[in-house]
């Protein structure tokens, strides 16, 4: 069916893209910028094909399998494939890229050529660990991911940008060294002889296993998240991170994260995931009305977005963790939301500092009169942030909560409901303080409108944001039958019904069984 | 025509789009607003032939059903992008394009010159769009796209003259306490969703399927829950008590919006979702009480605020608080009808007063703007004797005062007396229906008293601006005037086609004809009540009814009377009143400090809260322990450091230590 | 009787004194020829290890190392060139930029 | 004693002498014409052991080339004679250090013996082949690669003194 091997070449064509910039001079800055530009357009146009050519069913499609690495016991493999879960995160990831590439088209003046080589081998790296099918080659990506994000923060942040640089690579790489760990030791109980997810997926460990196995990769997803109390380095992060490294780390970034617990960390353990339920749902709640109240003090409109997505990922968390189809399926579509319009609001935050090189809420106001066509964008991505019914949010939102509450999950989901008054307040007030009131701040009186550029890059997040409002079946039937699979998988039916089969009646210990079956 | 029932928002959704993208370069007036009208009627048009048509159909048969597209489903979740037509939802698209319509055209002549005129107009399109899609909706969850999109424009409307920040804050807390309500509501849906799918199968949204299932549902227990949760919603966007105060800040808004929005429309929008779940609420008396008990509370207390105002606007926000709880108290003794019956009086005597209002204000600024004067055009203390100089917004002004104060033969009247004798009679709350009865009609009186004071100091006794100014007070033009002519008139007759049963009889039967009209939506909660009540149905005597109507016209009448006392006859005494109980006054004259009490009880601590999550917990715990394990590294290792000395020697020196050191091991091994 | 063992001991004095030289002195350039008569103290092993085990292999080695010490001496006497040209001096203890 | 071992005591105390002056010496050119003379007689000794050929590249090699280059070196830098302090701060240490160093040698040596096969080429293979001969036919079968490489590895050397040595390429 599918002869091209597609996933490969979008994975691989912003890295194809890497080696033309490096024999391109660094003075040349435009081109450079139009040539990353045009290898993100075209990873996107490529994929576009994956969205059509998907047939609405749980298994895995596109699928490339080639022996990779040989090493003693160990046996890694270039294995590819999307389902319905991850195809939108992988047409997320590309249809962010160009707009991030795009978006610091001025902002970013020098080493523009290191620059866009960063961005173009952080595509390469998103893209492959969405389609990983095989656990090391996924760990591979993940890691591969981090080192040019460190570079974005570390050389085009702002002030403190080495602290934050360093605090976002140790937080996440302290996660992923343990899933190093815990991926090893399922190897090893595996007996596989390889790390293919799809092997991995039909074992059966014991729960005191799956308890700390659970434990080192929700730790790393959990940071990657991030989940409440492990936040504190996406503030920092954001804040200092130039427009285009917090737009892909508030899109695509953060959703390794809760990608990893939908993918692994949760369909691997199902026994761990039922005894971590109550402590995960609390924590997301906590982290919804936790950020939610931090992000309303703030003073800088970047770290109150920040603040914003924290509480937005906590909905996600809590809708995943709901394992039923409203809530699995409204935290994904609440991650491929939070993808738009957080991001939206980041290349805002972006287009306003390009200007005055200032984030504080404090130095704007009144800007709605000098800056219409902005207002009038910054309030559309407002409220889908704040989850509008007709905007993207809403139908996340919504999902996720009557998901959870539908699940065992009732009370958390009573409490987190109260969150879409808090980012009411959050987000309005800060709208209202920097867009509303007088302009009496004489170097906001000269502030231009939104050019051309920056009409472009949103313009497709804002037909993203009604269409996903509006009508969001496509995207919802898409990933429904895989959806199903992963709660079968996590909520360990499989098991128990194969146990059940195995162990007609007898109790026992289950090692035992085939011995005897054979016998027979 | 049912079929073309999706037209009906659509054509103001098209008015949004083109004056929201194209208005700005448009830039005539004319156009602009003309398209913005034009679209409205539109929709009135269709709305019209809709009832028409279900007027020409049999009572059992008036509902009809549109599904458009499926708009979310997941697993057992589905809702449509659907439209449900019956009787009630007719009546309100009538009363929303009807009334809308009016406001259009007024808004034509009242906005003149305003800069953002297109961006005004789109936004009332818009407005307009939502909430047809809220009254239309055919599940729960479109319903509450309506209701959550009347909620943002009301946001952007009252926000409309942002660079005030009073503007932007009025409309900021109008959201955000909508939002608490929609809290409650997103709650509601939860909770009957869950119940009904968890407990009989039945996983739906649909209304006309929950109504069919409604059966099902227990009486009291969970059904409570779910009432309350509504009635949570619809206490915010009906400012009841106690998410009211954000209506009377809402004013901050231009006039017609206050009109259309905050009177005739948008916060009706929790009276009509009651009438629409009438079936959970009459399953759960509880709940009713709680409704009653918010309503009656709601009016008493707005009305006295109401007493107290300068601004024109304030005190016929307060009107409209406290005639909302009206309705809510008709709700929750179970008078569906009466309370659906008063939302449209209510809508078409309060449209017409707001706009009568805007019509003075309008004047005053005019004239003051002429006389260089900075007083304020909405501070009924600069106004007075204006019925000579404006005579058509006199005439129509005294008109829905009339009928709002409940003098008989007005259209407020009708409803009013109805919700007063039904809170009296009704078979539910027993003994504290006459408490019930009591708190309606001391309102009911008070209301009657603010509303005469209004027309008193505004349009009797002397003028009080100075002379310059006064020579430029006078009539405004058609288009202003037009619409207020058109709602005079409906706050006169619009009452007739709800005449009560005790007054029909006795013209030869005339029946009530709203009551049969609604009657196939509140057919199903009639017949529970009279299964669950049949023992305690009480009867009560015609006379006691007339008596009670009598009551009520000598209550309406002895609040006028005081407020001609008090304000035509001796105007001396409200001073001397205010002197002698000045706590009184300053605590009704600041609205009872409900908002300063609100900002310490839940604004401040949320505040506080954030900050100490902020710069108390993320910073100091958190990154205190995350730099602090940094901290510890990096100490241990500015000790270890020193052994790098750079001297490369030294390094020399520890490689010949290594390899002495490992000849030493394999040596004396 | 001349044995292995009599090159060995030598080849162990001469090893410890290119040792010893590279301790103590200061001078980079010294530095470089004791570490050049460690290579051959270490090449005067292999040959008469070679010679007694009748073996070849071991002379291989040492033409290696003379390969490698060429090498070394063309690169390191670069490098010191350089770090004259850098500060004026070629004593090893203001070589001290290696730290931190 | 015969008159080898003799001759072998006499050259061995003229160069451990010499390697002595090596690390003493204040002025490099004598250290460095200290060091030639450890090299000649390090050739001696090769010669001693059946390897003349490797004696002659240490010679050439060693004497001539390398520490032509040494002193080359020392007379373009025109180093001053130490004026300070000649040895370093860690002159006692660095000497334990050594020392310590000897003795391991020494315990080491004592305590071993030579163990391994026997190979075929004595000193009549040797004189009748010719140590040329051996060495060129191991060099360019058995070692063949190494000694390829070893060509790289000088001409990566070559670039990297000329790339280090110049100020401006």
């Amino acid at each position: 069916m599918n002869s091209m091997p597609i996933l490969s070449l979008i994975t691989f064509l912003p890295l194809a893209g890497v080696l033309l910039l490096f024999f391109l001079p660094k003075e040349s800055k435009g081109l450079l910028r139009s040539i990353a530009l045009i290898v993100s357009l075209v990873v996107f146009v490529v994929s576009l094909p994956i969205v059509t050519g998907f047939q609405t069913n749980a298994e895995f499609q596109f699928n490339e399998f080639a022996p990779w690495i040989a090493a003693g016991p160990f046996q890694m493999n270039y294995s590819v494939g999307i389902d319905g879960i991850s195809l939108w995160l992988v047409i997320l990831t590309t249809f962010i890229m160009p707009i991030a590439i795009l978006s610091t088209w001025t902002a970013v003046e020098e080493r523009v050529k290191e620059y866009m080589i960063c961005l173009l081998l952080l595509e390469t790296g998103m893209l492959g660990a969405f389609i990983s099918l095989d656990l090391f080659l996924f760990y591979v990506f993940w890691e591969i991911m981090l080192i040019p994000m460190y570079f974005i923060i570390g050389i085009w942040g702002g002030k403190n940008k080495i602290y934050a640089a360093l605090k976002f690579f140790i937080y996440t790489f302290l996660g992923s060294v343990l899933m190093l760990v815990a991926l090893l030791v399922l190897y090893f109980k595996a007996g596989a002889g390889d790390f293919n997810l799809m092997k991995f997926y039909e074992l059966s460990l014991d729960p005191a296993t799956q308890t700390w196995m659970f434990l080192a990769f929700a730790l790393a997803f959990a940071i990657k998240v991030p989940m409440f109390p492990l936040h504190t380095w996406l503030p920092d992060a954001h804040t200092e991170a130039p427009t285009a490294g917090s737009v892909i780390l508030a899109a695509i970034m953060l959703k390794m994260g809760t990608y990893g617990f939908v993918r692994f960390a949760m369909p691997l353990f199902p026994n761990a995931t039922e005894q971590f339920t109550p402590l995960i749902a609390t924590l997301s709640v906590i982290g919804i009305i936790y950020a939610a109240l931090v992000a309303m003090v703030q003073e800088d409109v970047k770290k109150l977005v920040a603040y914003s997505s924290v509480a937005h990922l906590g909905f996600v968390m809590l809708g995943v963790f709901a394992l039923n189809q409203q809530g699995v399926a409204g935290g994904m579509l609440q991650m491929i939301n939070h993808g738009i319009s957080t991001g939206a609001l980041f290349l805002i935050v972006g287009f306003i500092y390009e200007r005055r090189h200032t984030r504080l809420i404090a130095d704007f106001g009144g800007l709605s009169k000098q800056m219409p066509v902005f207002a009038t964008i910054f309030m559309i991505v407002t409220l889908s942030s704040i989850g509008l019914p007709g905007t993207n949010g809403f139908v996340g939102e919504f999902l996720v909560l009557i998901g959870a509450y539908e699940s065992s999950l009732r009370w958390y989901a009573l409490i987190a409901t109260s969150g879409v008054i808090l980012s009411a307040v959050y987000m309005l007030w800060m709208f209202q303080r920097v867009m509303f009131g007088e302009l009496n701040n004489p170097k906001n009186q000269e502030l231009k409108d939104l050019n051309a550029r920056e009409v472009v890059i949103m313009i497709p997040l804002l037909v993203m944001i009604f269409w996903m409002g509006i009508y969001p079946t496509p995207f919802i039937e898409k990933m429904t039958p895989a959806i199903d699979k992963v709660i079968a998988y996590s909520k360990g039916k499989k098991l128990a019904a194969a146990l059940q089969q195995a162990i007609p009646s007898a109790p026992g210990p289950a090692v035992m069984q085939p011995a005897i079956l054979e016998s027979k | 025509m049912l079929e073309y029932v999706g037209l009906i928002p659509l054509f103001p959704f098209i008015g949004f789009v083109i004056n929201g993208l194209l208005g700005k370069k448009i830039k005539n007036e004319k156009v602009v607003g003309g398209l913005g009208a034009l679209m409205v009627f539109c929709s009135f048009l269709v709305s019209s032939g809709i009832l028409l048509q279900l007027i020409g159909r049999p009572a059992e048969e008036r509902i009809f059903e549109k599904v458009i597209f499926t708009w979310i489903q997941s697993g057992q979740f589905k809702a449509d992008a659907g439209f449900l037509v019956d009787p009630l939802s007719a009546l309100m698209i009538m009363v929303v394009t009807g009334v809308g319509f009016l406001i259009h055209v007024y808004s034509i002549g009242y906005m003149h010159g305003e800069e953002g005129f297109y961006r005004y107009f789109a936004y009332l399109n818009l407005f307009t769009c939502s909430m047809l899609l809220l009254v239309l909706g055919n599940n729960m969850l479109l319903m509450f796209v309506g209701w959550e999109g009347v909620g943002l424009c009301s946001y952007l409307l009252i926000g409309y003259y942002f660079h005030k920040k009073s503007a932007g804050d009025a409309g900021k807390k109008a959201f955000v306490m909508n939002r608490v309500g929609d809290f409650g509501f997103l709650l509601g849906i939860f909770t009957l969703f869950w119940y009904m799918g968890q407990t009989h199968n039945v996983w739906t949204v649909n209304f006309r399927e929950i109504a069919a299932n409604a059966h099902l549902l227990p009486v009291g227990g969970v059904v409570t829950l779910i009432a309350l949760f509504f009635f949570i919603g619809a206490t915010g966007k009906s400012a009841q008590i106690p998410l009211y105060t954000w209506l009377p800040d809402a004013m901050e808004g231009p006039t017609p919006v206050s009109a259309l929005i905050h009177a005739a429309t948008m916060v009706t929008a929790g009276v009509y979702m009651i009438g629409r779940l009438n079936f959970i609420y009459i399953r759960s008396h509880e709940a009713m009480l709680v409704v009653a008990i918010v309503g009656a509370a709601t009016a008493i207390f707005a009305a006295t605020i109401g007493t107290a105002q300068n601004d024109i606007k304030r005190v016929l926000a307060y009107s409209t608080v406290s005639q909302l709880g009206f309705m809510f108290l008709a709700m929750g003794v179970g008078a569906f009808t009466a309370g659906v019956f008063h939302l449209m009086t209510h809508a078409f005597f309060k449209a017409c007063l707001f706009l009568g209002s805007g019509s003075v204000i309008h004047s005053m600024h005019h004239a003051l703007h002429h006389a260089h004067s900075h007083d304020d055009p909405q501070d009924m203390r600069n106004m007075g004797g204006l019925r000579k100089a404006m005579p058509i917004t006199y005439l129509t002004f005294l008109v829905s005062t009339i009928a709002i104060a409940g003098i008989p033969g007005f259209s407020g009247f009708f409803s009013k007396d109805e919700i007063l004798w039904q809170a009296f009679s009704n078979p539910f709350h027993g003994g504290l229906n006459i408490i019930l009865w009591g708190t309606g009609a001391v309102a009911a009186c008070f209301t009657a008293f603010y509303m005469f004071r209004l027309v008193f100091m505004t349009f009797f006794g002397e003028c009080r601006i100075t002379a310059k100014a006064k020579d430029h007070l006078h009539e405004s033009p058609l288009v202003i005037t037009f619409p207020l002519m058109v709602l005079g008139l409906l706050a006169v007759v619009g009452g007739y086609i709800g005449l009560p049963k005790l007054i029909g009889d006795m013209f030869g039967g005339i029946p009530n004809y709203f009551e049969q009209w609604l009657e196939p939506i509140f057919a199903g909660s009639h017949e529970f009540t009279l299964q669950q009540l049949a023992h305690a149905e009480v009867h009560h005597s015609h006379a006691l009814e007339w008596g009670l109507m009598g009551a009520s016209v000598v209550i309406a009448i002895v609040g006028i009377s005081v407020a001609y006392t008090l304000y035509i006859a001796s105007p001396q005494i409200p001073k001397k009143f205010t002197d002698a109980f000045p706590a009184l006054h300053r605590a009704v004259y600041n609205k009872w400090y409900i908002d300063e009490i609100y900002d310490f009880l839940f604004v401040n601590p949320c505040k506080a809260l954030g900050n100490f999550c902020w710069k108390g917990f993320d910073v100091l715990v958190v990154d205190g322990a995350v730099n602090g394990v940094a901290s510890i590294v990096r100490g241990f290792s500015s000790v270890i450091k020193n052994l790098q000395t750079g001297y490369v020697h030294n390094y020399a020196l520890s490689i010949v230590l290594g390899v002495v050191t490992i000849i030493a091991v394999y040596v004396i091994r | 009787m001349l044995t292995h063992h009599s090159y060995l001991i030598l080849s162990a004095i001469l090893f410890s004194l290119g040792a010893l030289g590279v301790l103590i002195r200061r001078n980079a350039i010294i530095i470089f020829m004791c570490i050049e008569m460690m290579l051959n103290s270490v090449n005067l092993a292999f040959v008469s290890l070679s010679k007694y085990l009748g073996n070849i292999d071991g002379q291989i080695f040492v033409f290696f190392i003379m390969t490698v010490a060429a090498a070394e001496a063309a690169v390191g006497l670069a490098l010191m060139i350089a770090f004259y040209n850098n500060r004026e001096s070629v004593e090893v203890e203001d070589l001290n930029v290696m730290k931190w | 004693m015969d008159i080898q071992t003799l001759f072998f005591a006499v050259v061995a105390a003229v160069a451990i002498l010499s390697g002595i002056l090596v690390i003493t010496c204040r002025n490099p050119i004598n250290s460095a014409l200290s060091l030639v003379m450890t090299f000649f007689c390090l050739a001696t000794f090769y010669v001693m052991l059946d390897a003349p050929f490797m004696a002659a590249i240490q010679v050439i090699v060693y004497a001539g080339a390398i520490m032509v280059l040494i002193i080359f070196v020392i007379m373009l830098l025109n180093v001053r004679v130490e004026s300070g302090k000649k040895y370093t701060h860690g002159v006692l240490i660095g000497s334990i250090m050594a020392v310590l160093l000897l003795f391991e040698a020494f315990y080491f040596l004592n305590r071993s013996s030579l163990t391994g096969a026997r190979g075929m080429i004595d000193a009549n293979v040797v004189q009748n082949v010719g140590h040329v001969e051996l060495i060129g036919r191991a060099m360019y079968t058995d070692f063949l690669l190494p000694f390829e490489i070893t060509s790289i590895l000088l001409l990566v050397a070559i670039i990297g003194a000329v790339i280090l040595a110049k100020k401006k390429i």
